[in-house]
């Protein structure tokens, strides 16, 4: 590569480096790219390469670099949280299982009216836990429903995925199947019968076993 | 002492199978996200396949525990007698003769309350997973950088030319300027040629009429440029001179002192 | 060096550079050491080895490591000031009903004086308006009507043109034209009545909370 080739992608590279830093959130290739005048502004794929050699530059530092769904951000990287946290007197917040479930339903149903996830839950949705969702601006109201009352249709937003660092909702675990009564057999074990879904679970506990306050439903569970 | 009567019968312990510390009732009942979830512990606790439910043992186990519940005062949600209710019904359906389809297909009494109980327990251990997913401020922490002097710039508004046509829609109806002929029938290039010409004249005293033509715009800008200067002659923005019969025109801003006369033969 | 005592360097530095970036503010050796269980605390002298090989680290990065009054802190490398500070960029809503009025009547009557934009608009010229066009290189003194006061007279310019995507005035539409505009109103009112367009607007405006440049024009269709 001829020398000042280079140097302007180095140049490049330190802009978008400073940028992702400077931002406070994650910024889009759009966003990155605005960042240059008209004159200097270098084509779409060369920004995708400056990012991907930051995120290469990344192995063994003490960050990396993720894509989101909003865009990229660098951030701490996973493992190194037993020490970060201590930057912090507050303990991260946990949340009810009513809102994870509620959270849950809009994930994986939206478009979902309040009433529909009074139906599958089994249990009447108290209006805090939609106004917290809302507050923090992990869901919306993305229509009403024409049926009477139109009621309101919510979906998950951007600031959602970017909070549980997935870059859509593809990413999300997938949903357990729902079995037919009748093509079950009998001797059938209850083990036996989920294991994919077992196996998830266990990868995900085993991400949180490291964090102390990860496994909100495995003590839950053993409380009971 | 008994801490309950149920059912007419004293109670000085909790029912084995419940688990549940006598103190610590409300506490669970908290821990149930509703009737579905309890009827999924009742289950699950067991080790019962949830797509063969045991009908009358689990009504049994629910029933008493809501019985429990109750004789404590403890506030019930009303779908929990809700469901009370229903899993009476599937019992009595299962302990009754079904009567045959003409297809000889059954349906099993408990199939929707299984599938009840399915679609929430996808849902509950979906919450789980949501849960175990890494988040900001437990798992992820974004890392940013100090910037020095950071100043906001301000950028001027974006303009749509849509707009600045509108502006000057209302603007001329309500100078009624509409009902002049001569500004409709003045094509603009007049106008912009107007300011070009005004424009190269300043810091110029005079400029010669030919200079302000050029040949390579062709037939159109000449004619574009010479009614740009007769209207900027009309409206007294420049004087078109002429020293001699048939000599050179000069075009000259009316406040320019007129020394054109000096210096016509080797302009 | 010992391998061991190497890796146990590189995690340290991991560690302290997580940290840094992750604070939002500077942090002195003391804070640093507190991350660390008693156990596992590293000497003073090795926190400041590992901040010194950060700072070298910094080389041709996007930002360096500073050290303040309160401690050290990453910051964005000074030369990248020009590029970092467009991530702040503000549009203010829109331009004035005058403004409009004023640069239409420049470009459609231009060479015109203020006092002859101030007899057709009716009312009297702010000069905050005019130095406005000009800072905006939309407008220009292209000479000066002969009359006492010699009012300086006003044209528009090919960065004018450029804005809006003209090669020439002519390509406006004349007064005729202009004058026939309202017809397209309705139009225009019609789509923003719209239904389907109201709720991708919606949705629009919900992604853009998180995307500053979206929602320019649209807001300022909407104040209309």
């Amino acid at each position: 590569m001829p020398e000042r080739s280079e140097s302007a992608t180095g140049q490049l590279k330190q802009i978008i480096e400073a940028a992702l830093l400077a931002a406070g959130e994650p910024l889009n290739p759009a966003q990155l790219a605005a960042l240059f005048s008209d004159e200097e502004r270098p084509p779409a794929d060369q920004i995708s390469r400056a990012l991907e050699e930051l995120r290469e530059d990344c192995a063994g530092r003490g960050v990396e670099l993720q894509q989101v769904a909003s865009g990229f951000r660098y951030q701490v990287r996973q493992g190194l949280q037993p020490w970060i946290t201590r930057l912090w007197e507050e303990r991260p917040q946990r949340y009810s299982r009513a809102m994870l479930e509620t959270l849950a339903l809009i994930a994986y149903r939206q478009p979902i009216t309040r009433g529909e996830i009074e139906s599958v839950r089994g249990v009447s949705l108290s209006s805090n836990i939609i106004r917290t969702l809302q507050e923090r601006e992990w869901i919306r109201v993305v229509g009403h429903r024409d049926v009477p009352g139109k009621p309101a249709l919510f979906g998950t937003t951007r600031t959602f995925l970017d909070y549980f660092n997935l870059q859509s909702l593809d990413e999300l675990p997938t949903l357990a199947e729902i079995k037919d009564m009748d093509t079950l057999e009998p001797e059938l074990d209850l083990e036996q019968a989920t294991p994919a879904f077992r196996a998830d679970e266990a990868e995900a506990a085993g991400d949180g076993a490291e964090d102390p306050d990860a496994g909100g439903p495995e003590s839950a569970e053993a409380e009971r | 002492m008994p801490f309950a009567i149920v059912q007419g019968q004293p109670y000085t312990q909790v029912p084995e199978d419940l688990y549940i510390p006598p103190d610590a009732l409300e506490v669970i009942l908290e821990a149930f996200e509703g009737p579905l979830d309890l009827l999924l512990y009742l289950i699950r606790r067991q080790n019962l396949d949830i797509l063969d439910i045991p009908m009358v043992e689990i009504t049994r186990q629910y029933v008493q525990y809501i019985e429990v519940l109750q004789e404590f005062k403890i506030e019930l949600a009303a779908e929990y007698l809700v469901m009370a209710a229903i899993l009476a019904e599937i019992k009595s359906r299962m302990l009754l003769p079904r009567p045959g389809r003409e297809d000889g297909e059954e349906e099993d009494p408990r199939a929707e309350l299984v599938r009840r109980l399915q679609e929430y327990e996808r849902f509950k251990q979906a919450a789980e997973d949501l849960d175990g997913l890494p988040r900001m401020g437990r798992d992820l922490f974004t890392a940013g950088a100090h910037v020095d002097h950071r100043t906001v710039v301000r950028l001027p508004p974006e303009v749509r030319l849509r707009e600045v046509l509108l502006a000057l829609q209302d603007v001329m109806s309500r100078a009624e300027l509409f009902t002049h002929h001569h500004i409709e029938l003045e094509p603009l290039s007049v106008r912009e040629r107007m300011s070009m010409i005004m424009d190269r004249l300043s810091g110029h005293s005079y400029l010669e009429f030919a200079r302000l033509f050029t040949s390579g715009e062709g037939r159109r800008g000449v004619v574009v440029a010479f009614l740009a200067l007769m209207e900027l002659s009309r409206e007294g923005l420049v004087d078109v001179i002429q020293n001699e019969p048939l000599g050179q025109l000069y075009v000259k801003s009316p406040g320019a002192p007129d020394d054109t006369a000096r210096i016509p033969e080797h302009a």
